[in-house]
Protein backbone atom coordinates (compact mmCIF):
# COMPACT_ATOMS: atom_id res chain seq x y z
CA UNK A 1 0.00 0.00 0.00
CA UNK A 2 1.42 3.47 -0.70
CA UNK A 3 1.65 6.05 1.68
CA UNK A 4 1.42 9.78 1.48
CA UNK A 5 4.60 11.15 2.87
CA UNK A 6 5.81 15.05 3.35
CA UNK A 7 9.64 15.06 3.13
CA UNK A 8 11.25 18.27 4.45
CA UNK A 9 15.47 18.64 3.22
CA UNK A 10 17.87 20.57 5.02
CA UNK A 11 21.26 22.19 3.94
CA UNK A 12 22.74 20.31 1.07
CA UNK A 13 20.08 17.72 0.15
CA UNK A 14 17.41 21.25 0.19
CA UNK A 15 20.01 22.27 -2.26
CA UNK A 16 20.38 19.30 -3.82
CA UNK A 17 16.79 18.74 -4.38
CA UNK A 18 15.97 22.43 -4.73
CA UNK A 19 12.94 21.84 -2.24
CA UNK A 20 12.30 22.75 0.81
CA UNK A 21 9.86 19.93 1.53
CA UNK A 22 7.48 17.72 -0.97
CA UNK A 23 4.57 15.43 -0.50
CA UNK A 24 5.36 12.29 -2.04
CA UNK A 25 3.30 8.88 -2.41
CA UNK A 26 5.51 5.61 -2.48
CA UNK A 27 5.71 2.62 -1.04
CA UNK A 28 7.98 2.43 2.19
CA UNK A 29 7.62 0.73 5.53
CA UNK A 30 11.16 2.56 7.16
CA UNK A 31 12.43 5.41 6.79
CA UNK A 32 15.24 4.15 5.37
CA UNK A 33 12.95 3.48 2.38
CA UNK A 34 11.66 6.77 2.44
CA UNK A 35 15.45 7.84 1.66
CA UNK A 36 16.56 5.11 -0.88
CA UNK A 37 13.43 6.16 -2.89
CA UNK A 38 14.29 9.92 -3.11
CA UNK A 39 18.31 9.66 -2.98
CA UNK A 40 18.67 8.96 -6.54
CA UNK A 41 15.97 11.00 -7.60
CA UNK A 42 17.97 13.92 -5.97
CA UNK A 43 21.16 13.34 -6.36
CA UNK A 44 21.81 12.43 -2.42
CA UNK A 45 25.60 11.02 -2.14
CA UNK A 46 26.05 11.12 1.37
CA UNK A 47 25.90 7.76 2.76
CA UNK A 48 22.72 6.69 5.28
CA UNK A 49 24.78 6.54 8.17
CA UNK A 50 26.32 9.91 8.12
CA UNK A 51 22.78 11.29 7.86
CA UNK A 52 19.87 11.45 10.52
CA UNK A 53 16.65 11.39 10.38
CA UNK A 54 13.27 12.92 12.29
CA UNK A 55 9.22 11.54 11.92
CA UNK A 56 7.15 14.36 12.74
CA UNK A 57 9.48 16.53 14.88
CA UNK A 58 10.88 13.50 17.13
CA UNK A 59 14.22 11.91 16.21
CA UNK A 60 14.49 8.82 15.25
CA UNK A 61 15.95 6.08 13.44
CA UNK A 62 16.20 4.81 9.94
CA UNK A 63 14.60 1.13 10.56
CA UNK A 64 11.39 3.41 12.27
CA UNK A 65 8.44 2.69 10.67
CA UNK A 66 6.40 5.39 8.71
CA UNK A 67 2.75 6.00 8.15
CA UNK A 68 0.75 7.60 6.15
CA UNK A 69 0.62 11.25 6.96
CA UNK A 70 3.66 11.50 8.63
CA UNK A 71 6.59 13.87 8.02
CA UNK A 72 9.58 12.84 7.61
CA UNK A 73 12.77 14.99 7.94
CA UNK A 74 15.97 13.97 6.14
CA UNK A 75 19.21 15.64 7.76
CA UNK A 76 22.58 15.58 5.96
CA UNK A 77 25.03 15.59 8.02
CA UNK A 78 25.67 17.95 10.69
CA UNK A 79 27.98 20.52 12.00
CA UNK A 80 26.74 22.49 14.77
CA UNK A 81 29.54 25.13 16.71
CA UNK B 1 18.72 26.51 24.89
CA UNK B 2 18.12 29.17 22.33
CA UNK B 3 18.83 30.04 18.37
CA UNK B 4 18.80 33.54 17.81
CA UNK B 5 19.48 35.23 14.26
CA UNK B 6 20.90 38.49 15.63
CA UNK B 7 24.45 38.79 17.64
CA UNK B 8 25.03 37.03 20.30
CA UNK B 9 25.89 38.79 23.45
CA UNK B 10 27.88 36.46 25.89
CA UNK B 11 28.62 39.03 28.80
CA UNK B 12 24.43 39.11 29.00
CA UNK B 13 24.09 35.90 29.06
CA UNK B 14 26.86 35.24 31.95
CA UNK B 15 25.15 37.64 33.79
CA UNK B 16 21.71 35.78 33.44
CA UNK B 17 23.77 32.74 35.18
CA UNK B 18 24.69 35.10 38.35
CA UNK B 19 24.01 33.21 41.68
CA UNK B 20 25.63 33.68 44.90
CA UNK B 21 26.00 29.66 45.19
CA UNK B 22 28.28 29.39 42.53
CA UNK B 23 32.11 29.53 42.84
CA UNK B 24 33.24 28.79 39.23
CA UNK B 25 31.62 29.72 35.84
CA UNK B 26 33.17 28.40 32.34
CA UNK B 27 32.29 29.78 29.60
CA UNK B 28 33.06 28.14 26.13
CA UNK B 29 32.30 30.23 22.88
CA UNK B 30 32.49 29.20 19.07
CA UNK B 31 33.82 31.76 16.72
CA UNK B 32 34.20 32.27 13.12
CA UNK B 33 37.50 32.05 12.17
CA UNK B 34 39.34 32.94 8.90
CA UNK B 35 40.78 29.37 8.10
CA UNK B 36 39.34 25.85 7.82
CA UNK B 37 41.21 22.56 6.82
CA UNK B 38 43.63 25.21 4.97
CA UNK B 39 41.12 26.89 3.38
CA UNK B 40 40.40 30.83 3.57
CA UNK B 41 37.20 31.43 5.12
CA UNK B 42 35.02 34.44 3.94
CA UNK B 43 32.18 34.19 6.07
CA UNK B 44 29.72 31.04 6.58
CA UNK B 45 26.47 30.23 7.02
CA UNK B 46 24.30 28.26 9.90
CA UNK B 47 21.12 26.66 8.66
CA UNK B 48 19.04 25.56 11.90
CA UNK B 49 15.88 23.26 11.98
CA UNK B 50 14.99 25.05 15.46
CA UNK B 51 12.74 23.31 16.75
CA UNK B 52 14.20 20.02 17.16
CA UNK B 53 17.68 22.20 17.80
CA UNK B 54 16.53 23.53 20.71
CA UNK B 55 14.51 20.63 21.72
CA UNK B 56 17.75 18.43 21.43
CA UNK B 57 19.63 20.99 23.40
CA UNK B 58 17.34 21.04 26.14
CA UNK B 59 17.87 17.49 26.62
CA UNK B 60 21.88 17.70 26.10
CA UNK B 61 21.75 20.40 28.95
CA UNK B 62 19.77 17.92 31.09
CA UNK B 63 21.73 15.43 30.54
CA UNK B 64 24.86 17.51 31.64
CA UNK B 65 22.88 18.28 34.69
CA UNK B 66 22.23 14.14 35.42
CA UNK B 67 25.92 13.36 34.65
CA UNK B 68 27.73 16.70 37.01
CA UNK B 69 26.45 18.48 40.19
CA UNK B 70 26.44 21.95 38.58
CA UNK B 71 23.91 24.91 39.17
CA UNK B 72 22.75 26.16 35.75
CA UNK B 73 24.03 25.82 32.29
CA UNK B 74 22.74 27.50 29.09
CA UNK B 75 23.88 27.48 25.34
CA UNK B 76 22.64 29.64 22.42
CA UNK B 77 23.31 29.18 19.13
CA UNK B 78 23.44 31.81 16.13
CA UNK B 79 21.77 30.89 12.66
CA UNK B 80 21.99 32.42 9.48
CA UNK B 81 24.98 34.25 7.78
CA UNK B 82 27.88 35.17 10.31
CA UNK B 83 31.65 37.33 9.75
CA UNK B 84 34.86 36.53 10.69
CA UNK B 85 35.13 36.90 14.47
CA UNK B 86 31.37 36.22 15.28
CA UNK B 87 30.49 34.15 17.96
CA UNK B 88 28.61 30.94 16.63
CA UNK B 89 27.88 29.35 19.96
CA UNK B 90 27.98 30.35 23.17
CA UNK B 91 27.90 27.71 26.58
CA UNK B 92 27.70 29.23 30.24
CA UNK B 93 28.07 26.44 33.29
CA UNK B 94 28.22 27.62 36.93
CA UNK B 95 28.46 25.29 39.73
CA UNK B 96 30.27 25.61 43.25
CA UNK B 97 33.47 23.82 42.23
CA UNK B 98 35.51 24.18 38.92
CA UNK B 99 35.36 20.32 38.24
CA UNK B 100 31.63 20.23 37.39
CA UNK B 101 31.46 23.48 35.10
CA UNK B 102 34.66 22.36 32.79
CA UNK B 103 33.41 19.24 32.85
CA UNK B 104 29.73 20.09 31.98
CA UNK B 105 30.60 22.67 29.69
CA UNK B 106 32.62 19.92 27.70
CA UNK B 107 30.28 17.51 27.29
CA UNK B 108 27.60 20.16 26.49
CA UNK B 109 29.37 21.82 23.09
CA UNK B 110 30.77 18.49 22.53
CA UNK B 111 27.50 17.04 22.62
CA UNK B 112 25.55 20.25 20.55
CA UNK B 113 28.13 19.73 17.57
CA UNK B 114 27.37 15.84 16.52
CA UNK B 115 23.20 15.84 17.55
CA UNK B 116 21.72 19.67 16.77
CA UNK B 117 20.41 19.72 13.26
CA UNK B 118 22.22 22.34 12.56
CA UNK B 119 24.61 22.72 9.22
CA UNK B 120 27.14 25.07 8.62
CA UNK B 121 28.18 26.35 5.31
CA UNK B 122 31.45 27.79 4.79
CA UNK B 123 32.26 29.95 1.74
CA UNK B 124 35.56 30.52 0.90
CA UNK B 125 37.76 33.26 -0.47
CA UNK B 126 38.05 31.99 -3.98
CA UNK B 127 34.84 31.84 -4.21
CA UNK B 128 33.48 28.28 -3.46
CA UNK B 129 31.94 26.96 -0.65
CA UNK B 130 31.24 24.04 0.83
CA UNK B 131 28.96 22.33 3.97
CA UNK B 132 30.97 20.75 6.99
CA UNK B 133 31.31 17.63 7.70
CA UNK B 134 29.32 16.77 3.95
CA UNK B 135 32.66 15.04 2.26
CA UNK B 136 30.52 13.06 -0.16
CA UNK B 137 27.22 15.34 -0.38
CA UNK B 138 27.87 15.09 -3.76
CA UNK B 139 30.45 17.61 -5.30
CA UNK B 140 31.29 21.12 -3.29
CA UNK B 141 30.01 23.78 -5.35
CA UNK B 142 32.25 25.82 -7.10
CA UNK B 143 31.23 29.64 -8.60
CA UNK B 144 33.88 28.99 -11.01
CA UNK B 145 33.47 26.21 -13.88
CA UNK B 146 36.94 24.43 -13.32
CA UNK C 1 48.88 37.92 34.21
CA UNK C 2 48.00 40.91 36.46
CA UNK C 3 46.43 41.40 40.03
CA UNK C 4 43.86 44.23 40.36
CA UNK C 5 42.62 45.84 43.18
CA UNK C 6 39.40 47.08 41.46
CA UNK C 7 36.66 44.88 39.87
CA UNK C 8 37.63 42.26 37.09
CA UNK C 9 35.62 42.72 33.95
CA UNK C 10 35.53 39.55 32.13
CA UNK C 11 33.97 40.91 28.83
CA UNK C 12 37.24 43.40 28.51
CA UNK C 13 39.75 41.34 28.84
CA UNK C 14 37.71 38.46 26.67
CA UNK C 15 38.15 41.29 24.47
CA UNK C 16 41.51 41.74 24.34
CA UNK C 17 42.21 37.98 23.64
CA UNK C 18 40.27 38.92 19.95
CA UNK C 19 42.04 37.47 17.45
CA UNK C 20 40.52 36.16 13.60
CA UNK C 21 42.24 32.94 13.44
CA UNK C 22 40.48 32.10 16.74
CA UNK C 23 37.99 29.18 16.72
CA UNK C 24 37.39 28.84 19.86
CA UNK C 25 37.66 30.96 23.53
CA UNK C 26 37.41 29.18 26.95
CA UNK C 27 36.50 31.24 29.73
CA UNK C 28 37.21 30.74 33.56
CA UNK C 29 35.65 32.69 36.17
CA UNK C 30 35.84 32.62 39.78
CA UNK C 31 33.07 33.73 41.78
CA UNK C 32 33.14 34.73 45.49
CA UNK C 33 30.52 32.19 46.40
CA UNK C 34 28.59 32.62 49.88
CA UNK C 35 29.23 28.98 51.41
CA UNK C 36 32.41 27.69 52.11
CA UNK C 37 32.80 24.30 53.47
CA UNK C 38 29.14 24.07 55.19
CA UNK C 39 29.97 28.03 56.51
CA UNK C 40 28.12 30.92 55.48
CA UNK C 41 30.83 33.07 53.81
CA UNK C 42 30.08 37.08 54.27
CA UNK C 43 33.32 37.97 52.08
CA UNK C 44 36.21 37.68 51.50
CA UNK C 45 39.47 39.48 51.49
CA UNK C 46 42.94 38.39 49.34
CA UNK C 47 46.25 39.22 50.50
CA UNK C 48 48.89 38.94 47.34
CA UNK C 49 52.17 39.53 46.67
CA UNK C 50 52.50 40.74 43.29
CA UNK C 51 56.01 40.69 42.37
CA UNK C 52 55.80 37.23 42.46
CA UNK C 53 52.47 36.19 41.89
CA UNK C 54 52.86 38.12 38.23
CA UNK C 55 56.11 36.23 37.47
CA UNK C 56 55.40 33.11 38.53
CA UNK C 57 51.41 33.65 36.86
CA UNK C 58 53.46 33.97 33.53
CA UNK C 59 55.39 31.24 33.90
CA UNK C 60 52.14 29.01 34.17
CA UNK C 61 51.10 31.12 31.20
CA UNK C 62 53.89 30.16 29.51
CA UNK C 63 54.27 26.38 30.48
CA UNK C 64 49.86 26.31 29.55
CA UNK C 65 51.28 27.29 25.86
CA UNK C 66 54.44 24.63 25.38
CA UNK C 67 51.93 21.97 26.49
CA UNK C 68 48.91 23.39 24.58
CA UNK C 69 48.78 24.91 20.97
CA UNK C 70 47.16 27.82 21.58
CA UNK C 71 46.53 31.48 20.43
CA UNK C 72 46.84 33.34 23.58
CA UNK C 73 45.91 33.10 27.04
CA UNK C 74 45.74 35.77 29.70
CA UNK C 75 44.51 35.80 33.66
CA UNK C 76 43.89 38.18 36.23
CA UNK C 77 43.37 38.01 39.66
CA UNK C 78 41.83 40.48 42.51
CA UNK C 79 43.36 41.63 45.94
CA UNK C 80 41.71 43.44 48.83
CA UNK C 81 38.42 42.74 50.23
CA UNK C 82 35.37 41.30 47.50
CA UNK C 83 31.76 40.74 48.34
CA UNK C 84 30.07 37.89 47.68
CA UNK C 85 29.15 37.20 43.45
CA UNK C 86 32.65 39.47 43.01
CA UNK C 87 34.59 37.83 40.46
CA UNK C 88 38.22 36.65 41.98
CA UNK C 89 39.78 35.45 39.70
CA UNK C 90 39.41 35.77 35.59
CA UNK C 91 41.06 32.84 32.68
CA UNK C 92 40.78 32.89 29.59
CA UNK C 93 42.32 31.05 26.36
CA UNK C 94 41.40 31.23 22.47
CA UNK C 95 42.76 28.59 20.34
CA UNK C 96 41.93 26.82 16.66
CA UNK C 97 40.10 23.96 18.22
CA UNK C 98 38.19 23.75 21.13
CA UNK C 99 40.64 20.97 23.23
CA UNK C 100 43.27 22.82 23.51
CA UNK C 101 41.50 25.68 24.64
CA UNK C 102 39.81 23.42 27.45
CA UNK C 103 43.02 21.98 28.47
CA UNK C 104 45.00 25.13 28.78
CA UNK C 105 42.24 27.07 30.67
CA UNK C 106 42.12 24.17 32.98
CA UNK C 107 45.50 24.04 33.34
CA UNK C 108 46.16 27.75 33.88
CA UNK C 109 43.70 28.08 36.78
CA UNK C 110 45.10 24.49 38.57
CA UNK C 111 48.61 25.82 38.96
CA UNK C 112 47.35 29.53 39.71
CA UNK C 113 45.63 28.32 42.51
CA UNK C 114 48.55 26.17 44.34
CA UNK C 115 51.26 28.10 43.03
CA UNK C 116 51.35 31.87 43.33
CA UNK C 117 51.78 33.68 46.68
CA UNK C 118 48.32 34.38 47.11
CA UNK C 119 46.32 34.53 50.47
CA UNK C 120 42.63 34.19 51.26
CA UNK C 121 40.80 35.12 54.34
CA UNK C 122 37.22 34.17 54.73
CA UNK C 123 35.19 36.33 56.84
CA UNK C 124 31.85 34.00 58.48
CA UNK C 125 28.29 35.07 58.63
CA UNK C 126 29.00 34.04 62.72
CA UNK C 127 31.78 36.61 62.90
CA UNK C 128 34.68 34.31 62.71
CA UNK C 129 37.30 34.28 59.79
CA UNK C 130 39.67 32.34 59.20
CA UNK C 131 42.73 31.88 56.10
CA UNK C 132 41.85 28.99 53.99
CA UNK C 133 44.10 26.12 53.40
CA UNK C 134 45.66 26.79 56.84
CA UNK C 135 44.25 24.21 58.99
CA UNK C 136 47.00 24.13 61.36
CA UNK C 137 47.95 27.86 61.69
CA UNK C 138 47.14 27.84 65.29
CA UNK C 139 43.66 28.80 65.74
CA UNK C 140 41.26 30.69 63.38
CA UNK C 141 40.07 33.88 64.56
CA UNK C 142 36.95 34.12 66.50
CA UNK C 143 35.30 37.40 67.57
CA UNK C 144 33.57 36.54 70.52
CA UNK C 145 36.30 34.89 73.30
CA UNK C 146 34.15 31.42 72.94
CA UNK D 1 79.19 33.36 61.91
CA UNK D 2 75.58 35.32 61.98
CA UNK D 3 73.87 36.33 59.00
CA UNK D 4 71.55 39.71 58.78
CA UNK D 5 68.64 38.65 57.26
CA UNK D 6 65.49 40.70 56.45
CA UNK D 7 62.40 38.10 56.69
CA UNK D 8 58.64 39.46 54.92
CA UNK D 9 55.73 37.89 56.68
CA UNK D 10 52.54 36.82 54.64
CA UNK D 11 48.95 36.37 55.89
CA UNK D 12 48.32 34.37 58.75
CA UNK D 13 52.59 34.94 59.20
CA UNK D 14 51.80 38.27 59.27
CA UNK D 15 48.99 38.41 61.61
CA UNK D 16 50.72 36.12 64.06
CA UNK D 17 54.27 37.55 64.15
CA UNK D 18 52.33 41.49 63.83
CA UNK D 19 54.84 41.85 61.66
CA UNK D 20 55.45 42.61 57.71
CA UNK D 21 58.93 42.39 57.96
CA UNK D 22 61.87 42.39 60.20
CA UNK D 23 65.76 42.38 60.19
CA UNK D 24 66.72 39.28 61.96
CA UNK D 25 70.65 38.27 63.08
CA UNK D 26 70.61 34.66 62.72
CA UNK D 27 72.78 31.46 62.87
CA UNK D 28 71.47 29.95 59.35
CA UNK D 29 72.78 28.29 56.41
CA UNK D 30 69.74 27.30 54.65
CA UNK D 31 66.18 28.67 54.43
CA UNK D 32 64.78 26.02 56.71
CA UNK D 33 66.77 27.27 59.72
CA UNK D 34 65.38 31.07 59.17
CA UNK D 35 62.12 29.06 59.39
CA UNK D 36 62.44 26.61 62.35
CA UNK D 37 64.70 29.75 63.78
CA UNK D 38 61.83 31.91 64.08
CA UNK D 39 58.90 29.93 64.32
CA UNK D 40 58.39 29.75 67.97
CA UNK D 41 59.13 32.81 68.49
CA UNK D 42 56.04 34.29 66.35
CA UNK D 43 54.15 30.96 67.31
CA UNK D 44 53.76 29.71 63.77
CA UNK D 45 51.74 26.39 63.54
CA UNK D 46 51.77 25.38 60.15
CA UNK D 47 53.98 22.40 59.29
CA UNK D 48 56.95 23.78 57.19
CA UNK D 49 56.05 21.25 54.13
CA UNK D 50 52.99 22.60 53.65
CA UNK D 51 54.67 26.26 53.23
CA UNK D 52 56.62 28.02 51.02
CA UNK D 53 59.84 30.38 50.52
CA UNK D 54 61.49 32.68 48.28
CA UNK D 55 64.34 34.56 48.40
CA UNK D 56 65.21 37.89 46.91
CA UNK D 57 62.21 37.38 44.73
CA UNK D 58 62.67 34.26 43.42
CA UNK D 59 60.52 31.01 44.08
CA UNK D 60 63.01 28.73 46.20
CA UNK D 61 63.47 25.50 48.22
CA UNK D 62 63.98 25.08 52.02
CA UNK D 63 67.32 23.18 51.40
CA UNK D 64 68.71 26.42 49.73
CA UNK D 65 71.73 28.49 50.99
CA UNK D 66 70.69 31.90 52.52
CA UNK D 67 73.63 34.35 52.28
CA UNK D 68 74.07 37.68 54.67
CA UNK D 69 72.03 40.48 53.29
CA UNK D 70 69.36 37.97 51.66
CA UNK D 71 65.75 38.87 52.03
CA UNK D 72 63.06 35.62 52.92
CA UNK D 73 59.77 35.46 51.99
CA UNK D 74 57.90 32.86 54.48
CA UNK D 75 54.53 31.80 52.51
CA UNK D 76 51.66 30.04 54.53
CA UNK D 77 49.49 27.85 52.39
CA UNK D 78 48.36 29.73 49.53
CA UNK D 79 44.66 29.49 48.10
CA UNK D 80 44.04 31.75 44.95
CA UNK D 81 41.50 31.79 42.56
Amino acid sequence: MKKKITVRYFAVFREQSGLAQELVTMEADTARDVFHGLKDRHGFGEPIGHCKVAINDELSDWDAIVNDGDTVFLFPPVAGG
Amino acid sequence: MRIVSESIKPFELRNELIDSAAGAYVGFEGWVRNHNDGQEVYHLEYEVYEFLAVKEGEKVISEAKERHPILRADCVHRSGLLEIGECAVWVGVISAHRDEAFAACRYIIDEIKTRLPIWKKEYYSNGDSGWVNCERCATHEQKAAS
